[in-house]
């Protein structure tokens, strides 16, 4: 037997390509985006357009402010379930208060509030009473569904042409004013995430909560807040959503918990809490609306659109594994 | 079993075993020293299947060997007491102790998993139940029950990583007396400490590493405390730290009939600005609860604690106003209460005190570095910068991180549990010299530690706390050994007759 | 063995009340059944969504249990139902089937015979298109939103607008699911102008798709665009009245509860003649509306 | 100095005190269910029947299996949000088997193995790939609804009264086969968990994988192992879905995976892994049903429905919350 045979190859990564790896890392998300991209702009006639492009925008805003606020959540080391009922109880909030002779924006503070009351009593459950969040949020899924349909009727509300304004393109822009409200969001909370002493909080108390205590920041207070900040921007998207549809149905945002979910995880986010960030989380909501647009316009069948968007999800993740092992 | 070790590596981040070369005769205990982050731990991981080399060879017993994973480890006769504790906390003791091969072939024998855990306890005198969940335990309890675990098995060659960093001295020598039967059984024996004393005492031979090579070896007969540090630090001498004369100011912490759920008798103590108070105690006696108490982490069922500031009291109610009003407090979990991690060394050094790094709630990455690197180099942490990742760094350095926290927070009463566990001779008194610089800023400091001698050494007081009860309390000029034992004993022995 | 002074129980189990159609059907048999309070009383159930069957036939159970006269029923599914309705039947309860038929092959397996009371989705869907396409040419483009894809009204409906649609000599591009709901809708129809810029009519199984279609078309500044509903909600009016929806069906939802509950009084009663009845079905244009 | 003076002072409770707890405790649930029957019998008449009991006896059998599976997986610190979609799955496949020709066992046997294949597909993608399993099973859930719809052509599969005999109601025991083979699961899994050198490794690897690992027990394949037992029992329920409708559904199952977890968590599972007792998953299961049996046989609105499900959701975890406060 020789001295130095050596039972295990060594394998290091020499620098330049770590560096390129480090450099795929930040813009893998991105890369993915633009393969999907490409994928149906052979597949579709028509996709790569003016039309799909704003078709995408329009789309994009409610999903954008619950993925934000559902990648705070998670990064402080809960979940939101809620989410979608939240959003359809604000859109039910606008329609009936519009409906009953008040302004828009009068009615669209109240909705904004609605989700604002949500999270608070989410925040006070969760993180007062140190009830599991998944539960809480759970509870908070049913009751703020079945008040959504109590406060309508569960009648379809027709709101008007006006509430549209936010979902007209801005003429020198292209641009609607809820894209952009969207996006000064996404701005806004990356900036809280990576640059503020909250964020540096957020992260402390989803990475270690009792750590967190000890250096003392309060964890309840945290989480609360990071809670009532996902029952705000829910209720902004239920205000979003209205726009969208010119009416409130309280079947809105069925499901829309899991599709946040999954743009956050697209995104990188862990759901042990304490990683994530909110700009490839946003990279994730674009991933999800470009596959649902165009899968519509290829018009695959239903059963095909479940398969492939389950199939996405997991190669997702498969990719962020692929990365966290590869780059030290 | 015979062990030998050829031209190991292992890279991380950094090197850090760089072909190392070990060998060890069945029966015999050999002791492995080193500073933190020596290489130490990585070793007994190698061995023990947790995580692979880079190159190098291992033979057991003249065969060559690879760990491919800890069960492989176990089968080939390997044992391995690790120090970050490997205990499940919703399992029993005796599970616990039991489970690398609970017996029984589908259904659980309880009763010969009792049997066997209860003739284990007997040996180390621990008074649990079997059936007692360990999420229960304090630490020194579960160390002895991970030592329990480590020695339930047919292993020929025990693998010990700082087995009694949170025991206390009679506990170590209970230890020593079992690890010295299984020797003389034809175990072998590898042995990782930061107690010098003890290892001169218990091994046949001792390995000094540093930077992940072994500098020198000999026998312990021909060694002495001073040299094996000499050897550790490769510097020429340490300097022991001249005991300065204690000149405290007034009052600042002001405990009052404290009591918590746990405690059995209520607690009133002063300390005063420029002192360092410790509070000695056996297992379990309720130092660690007096703590997290005085800070606010258990509730008070009755009495106050006050700061005194100026003429002002202030009397605290929880953790986060402790902080606010300038308490830190370094828990004896580190893994668990201590560092966040997968964060950056940065990260973990600022979290208390953000404020200066930031200004008005923004972060200044210029002004985070700039203080981080102060930091680094103030405790002299052995890491590649505030970027790397804190598990990255072995045990000791990672506790030196945590104090760091609270320099950086500039606390006027710092709390220590068990502040230099893990931590190595060097280090250590490091640490201990910092805490005397800061005593003598006029920090008020309040260290518990099982280390009889360290409290000897650093403290201007010291109280004695048994089964629950604060028995006595010493001056500097009346510190006697035996004294203190004596009453670190007495509650115990009168609860027995009771 | 009943007290002959106490009223006979009906019960009323529906698809989703969390539904408007549903909604109001219940409300009216409510307001009928507080008219005649001493002739019978009445117990009105839905389910969480339109298509958990195992949930209705759950509640068919419950409504054993409760041991009531008679069950006025919506089902969820065509076939699924029928074991549970045989065993309610079994057990002496008179048993109604309103708004979605019963598979009749199935009927004949268990030899049940269960009077069906309701329109026909078909007809409906048929005559709603057939307006909304007269409007453009021959070989005009049109889609096709349809409902949850395994439910029976939305197979009838699909095939009303397909009948039209043919009838008419129209090019079909396409007919995909936007599930009843109006942001899917809205997504679906998004995307789907894009990739046909001549389309020319889209036919939506239900209101709430065509809301969901109409803000996407006005979104993508398409006025040509023909819409088509189904079953008349209150909140496509004002949009009717804008000219965003051409058309919508009204099939009298809300009666189907009261003729099934009379029927089902009927055989309490003891009468035994048990044939099906068809309802009305009206197309609902803007100019009916202002009557 | 006695020789054998303890090292560390015993603390015990007062025995008689902790004892009383420990059985409240254990009866805490088995409490509020019987408020819950007792609210029932009150408010509506004919509750207590036998006709409801065979009523609730009848829809147990689908969400007692889930459930089953579900508590393992989350004491073995994970979670399996595809049971829903794979019961319709494996339903589906059982479905389109008898209308080929082949006979109820063989069509019973290929459900339960497609329960089997996604269980093991998880499994591998959620422990040898250690991906997120949150994420996988999401994955899942979108695919295996989507295999469903492909399958059964979206269309509800008739399968004839001959596989209803596992509901028929055995004779001379007033219950039915399904739930027997339901109440058997429930016994031998209570049994693994509690008594099996598997179940310490469940709970272990649910508590602190990497301790696990350090005993030698092998994370991964524990978790893959639950994940397949979860898999197959999903598949079970599919097919006593079907046996109950005596046909199959591609839209069965819908958010069943929030039932079970409510079970599971109502009866005291932890989401955080580690700790749960399948006994009392199961009586959680017995209050989901008895619950919606109930407000169905009261006839409340579905928007007070919803609200009071999330309410007492919500109750029965402050109830744990308090337990676990008591109780050390
Ligand atoms: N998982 C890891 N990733 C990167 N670096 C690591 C990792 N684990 C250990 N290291 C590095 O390896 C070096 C040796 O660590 P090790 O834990 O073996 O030291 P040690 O001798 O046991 O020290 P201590 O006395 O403090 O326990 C340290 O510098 C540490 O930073
Ligand atoms: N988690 C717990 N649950 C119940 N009792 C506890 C717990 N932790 C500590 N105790 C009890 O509180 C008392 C004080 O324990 P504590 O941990 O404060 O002791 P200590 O003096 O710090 O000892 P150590 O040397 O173990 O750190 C003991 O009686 C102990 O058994
Ligand atoms: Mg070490
Ligand atoms: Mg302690």
């Amino acid at each position: 037997m020789k001295l130095h045979s050596p039972l295990i190859t060594p394998r290091r990564w020499p620098d330049m390509s770590r560096r390129l790896l480090r450099w795929l890392d930040q813009y893998l998300v991105m890369v993915s985006l633009l393969v999907i991209i490409l994928t149906f702009t052979l597949a579709a006639e028509n996709f790569l357009s003016y039309g799909t492009l704003s078709a995408i925008l329009n789309q994009l805003p409610a999903l954008t402010l619950v993925t934000v606020g559902m990648t705070f959540v998670l990064i402080c080391g809960g979940i939101d379930l809620s989410v979608g009922s939240v959003l359809a109880l604000s859109a039910a909030v606008i329609g009936v208060t519009v409906a009953a002779g008040f302004s828009i924006p009068v009615a669209a503070l109240a909705g904004v509030a609605t989700g604002a009351v949500a999270g608070l009593v989410n925040g006070l459950l969760g993180s007062y009473l140190r009830l599991p969040v998944f539960i809480v949020t759970l509870g908070m899924l049913e009751a703020a569904r079945g008040f959504a349909y109590l406060i309508t009727d569960s009648q379809t509300v027709y709101i008007g042409s006006a509430i549209q304004g936010l979902v007209q393109p801005i003429p020198w822009l292209a641009l609607t004013p809820a894209f952009l409200c969207a996006l000064v969001v996404v701005a806004v909370a990356h900036f809280v995430l990576t640059a503020t002493v909250f964020g540096r909080h957020i992260i402390a108390v989803g990475t270690n909560p009792e750590a967190a205590r000890m250096s003392g920041i309060d964890p309840k207070l945290t989480l609360l807040i990071v809670l009532c900040i996902s029952g705000v921007l829910a209720g902004l998207a239920g205000l979003m959503n209205s726009a969208y549809l010119g009416s409130t149905d309280p079947n809105a945002g069925l499901g829309l918990e899991l599709a946040a979910i999954a743009a956050a995880v697209i995104g990188g986010t862990s759901l042990m809490g304490g990683r994530g960030s909110i700009f490839s989380a946003f990279i994730g909501v674009l991933i999800i609306a470009v596959l649902q647009n165009g899968l519509a316009q290829i018009g695959v069948s239903e059963p095909f659109k479940r398969v492939v968007t389950g199939v996405v999800i997991v190669l997702a993740v498969v990719l962020d594994r692929w990365r966290a092992d590869r780059v030290p | 079993m015979r062990l030998q070790i050829r031209n190991l590596r292992k890279h991380y981040a950094a090197p850090v075993l760089r072909g190392l070369n070990l060998h060890l005769d069945a029966g015999a205990i050999h002791a492995i020293v080193g500073e933190n982050g020596a290489g130490k731990t990585t070793l007994l991981k190698i061995l023990s299947g947790l995580t692979p080399a880079d190159s190098g060879t291992v033979v057991l017993d003249g065969a060559p060997w690879a760990a491919k994973n800890p069960k492989a480890a176990q089968r080939a006769g390997l044992s391995l007491c690790s120090q970050e504790l490997s205990l499940i906390d919703n399992l029993s003791v005796a599970e616990n102790i039991g489970l690398r091969a609970l017996p029984g072939r589908l259904r659980l024998d309880r009763a010969t998993l009792h049997r066997r855990c209860r003739e284990l306890l007997d040996r180390f005198q621990l008074d649990l139940a079997p059936d007692q969940l360990v999420g229960t335990l304090n630490l020194a309890e579960r160390q002895m029950v991970e030592l329990a675990k480590t020695l339930n098995s047919e292993a020929r060659l025990l693998l010990l990583d700082e087995p009694t960093s949170a025991l206390n001295d009679q506990q170590a020598r209970a230890l020593h007396a079992m690890l010295q039967k299984r020797a003389n059984n034809g175990v072998s024996i590898l042995y990782v400490s930061h107690r010098l004393n003890d290892v001169l005492q218990l091994c046949d031979h001792v390995w000094v590493l540093r930077d992940g090579k072994v500098v020198h070896n000999a026998p312990s007969e021909q060694l002495t405390v001073a040299e094996v540090i000499r050897h550790m630090s490769g510097k020429e001498k340490l300097a022991q730290p001249a005991i300065a004369a204690q000149r405290h100011g007034s009052v600042h912490l002001s405990v009052r009939n404290l009591l918590t759920r746990n405690m059995r008798q209520p607690v009133s103590l002063d300390c005063h600005r420029g002192e360092i108070f410790g509070l000695a105690g056996l297992m379990g006696a309720g130092r660690t609860e007096l703590l997290e108490a005085i800070y606010g982490l258990v509730a008070h069922t009755s009495g106050r604690v006050e700061l005194l500031h100026a003429d002002k009291r202030i009397g605290l109610t929880g953790v986060n106003d402790a902080v606010k009003h300038g308490v830190g407090m370094v828990p004896e979990s580190r893994a668990s209460q201590g560092i966040f991690r997968g964060l950056s060394v940065a990260f973990n050094a600022t979290i208390a005190q953000l404020g200066r790094v930031a200004s008005r709630h923004l972060l200044s990455r210029r002004r985070e570095a700039t203080a981080v690197d102060a930091l680094i180099r103030r405790l002299n942490v052995k890491c590649e910068g505030g970027d790397q990742s804190i598990e990255a760094l072995s045990g000791g350095n990672q506790q030196k991180v945590i104090l760091a926290r609270w320099l950086h927070r500039e606390c006027s009463l710092l709390l220590l549990d068990e502040p230099t566990r893990g931590v190595d001779v060097g280090a250590k008194f490091a640490i201990h010299d910092l805490l005397r610089a800061l005593r003598d800023q006029g920090v008020c400091i309040v260290v518990a530690s099982s280390e009889l001698q360290e409290l000897l050494a650093l403290c201007d007081r010291i109280a004695v706390m048994s089964a629950g009860r604060m028995i006595s309390t010493f001056e500097r000029d009346s510190f006697d050994q035996e004294k203190i034992l004596e009453a670190a004993f007495s509650a115990h022995n009168t609860t027995q007759m009771a | 063995a009943k007290a002959a002074d106490t009223p006979p129980k009906v019960a009323l189990i529906m698809k989703s009340l969390a539904n408007e159609f549903f909604v109001n059907m219940q409300r009216a048999a409510e307001a009928h059944q507080a008219e005649r309070a001493d002739i019978y009383t009445l117990v009105a159930n839905g389910i969480k969504n339109e298509s958990d069957l195992a949930q209705q036939v759950a509640l068919v159970d419950q409504m054993i249990a409760r041991g009531v006269d008679a069950i006025v029923i919506a089902p969820a599914d065509s076939r699924a139902l029928v074991p549970a309705l045989v065993r309610a039947m079994q057990s002496g309860i008179h048993v109604v089937n309103i708004d979605n038929r019963l598979a009749t092959e199935v009927l004949a397996e268990y030899n049940a015979n269960i009077p069906y009371i309701g329109p026909s989705n078909r007809q409906g869907a048929r005559l709603v298109a057939e307006y909304v396409l007269a409007q453009h040419e021959a070989g005009s483009e049109v889609f096709i939103l349809e409902g949850i894809p395994t439910a029976a009204n939305a197979k009838e409906r699909k095939a009303g607008f397909e009948d039209a649609v043919a009838a008419a000599d129209m090019a079909l591009v396409g007919s995909q699911s936007g599930a009843w709901d109006q942001t899917q809708a809205a997504q679906i129809t998004a995307a789907v102008l894009n990739r046909y810029p001549n389309l020319k009519a889209i036919l939506a199984a239900n209101d709430n798709m065509a809301l969901g279609a109409a803000s996407a078309v006005k979104l993508a500044d398409r006025d040509d665009l023909s819409i088509a509903g189904f079953d008349n909600i209150s909140a496509v009016h004002p949009l009717m009245r804008e000219g965003r929806i051409d058309a919508t069906v009204d099939q009298y939802g809300a009666q189907f509860a009261i003729f099934g509950i009379e029927f089902a009084l009927e055989m309490i009663a003891g009468q035994t003649q048990m044939t099906d009845r068809t309802t009305a079905v009206k197309l609902v244009t803007p100019a009916d509306l202002d009557q």
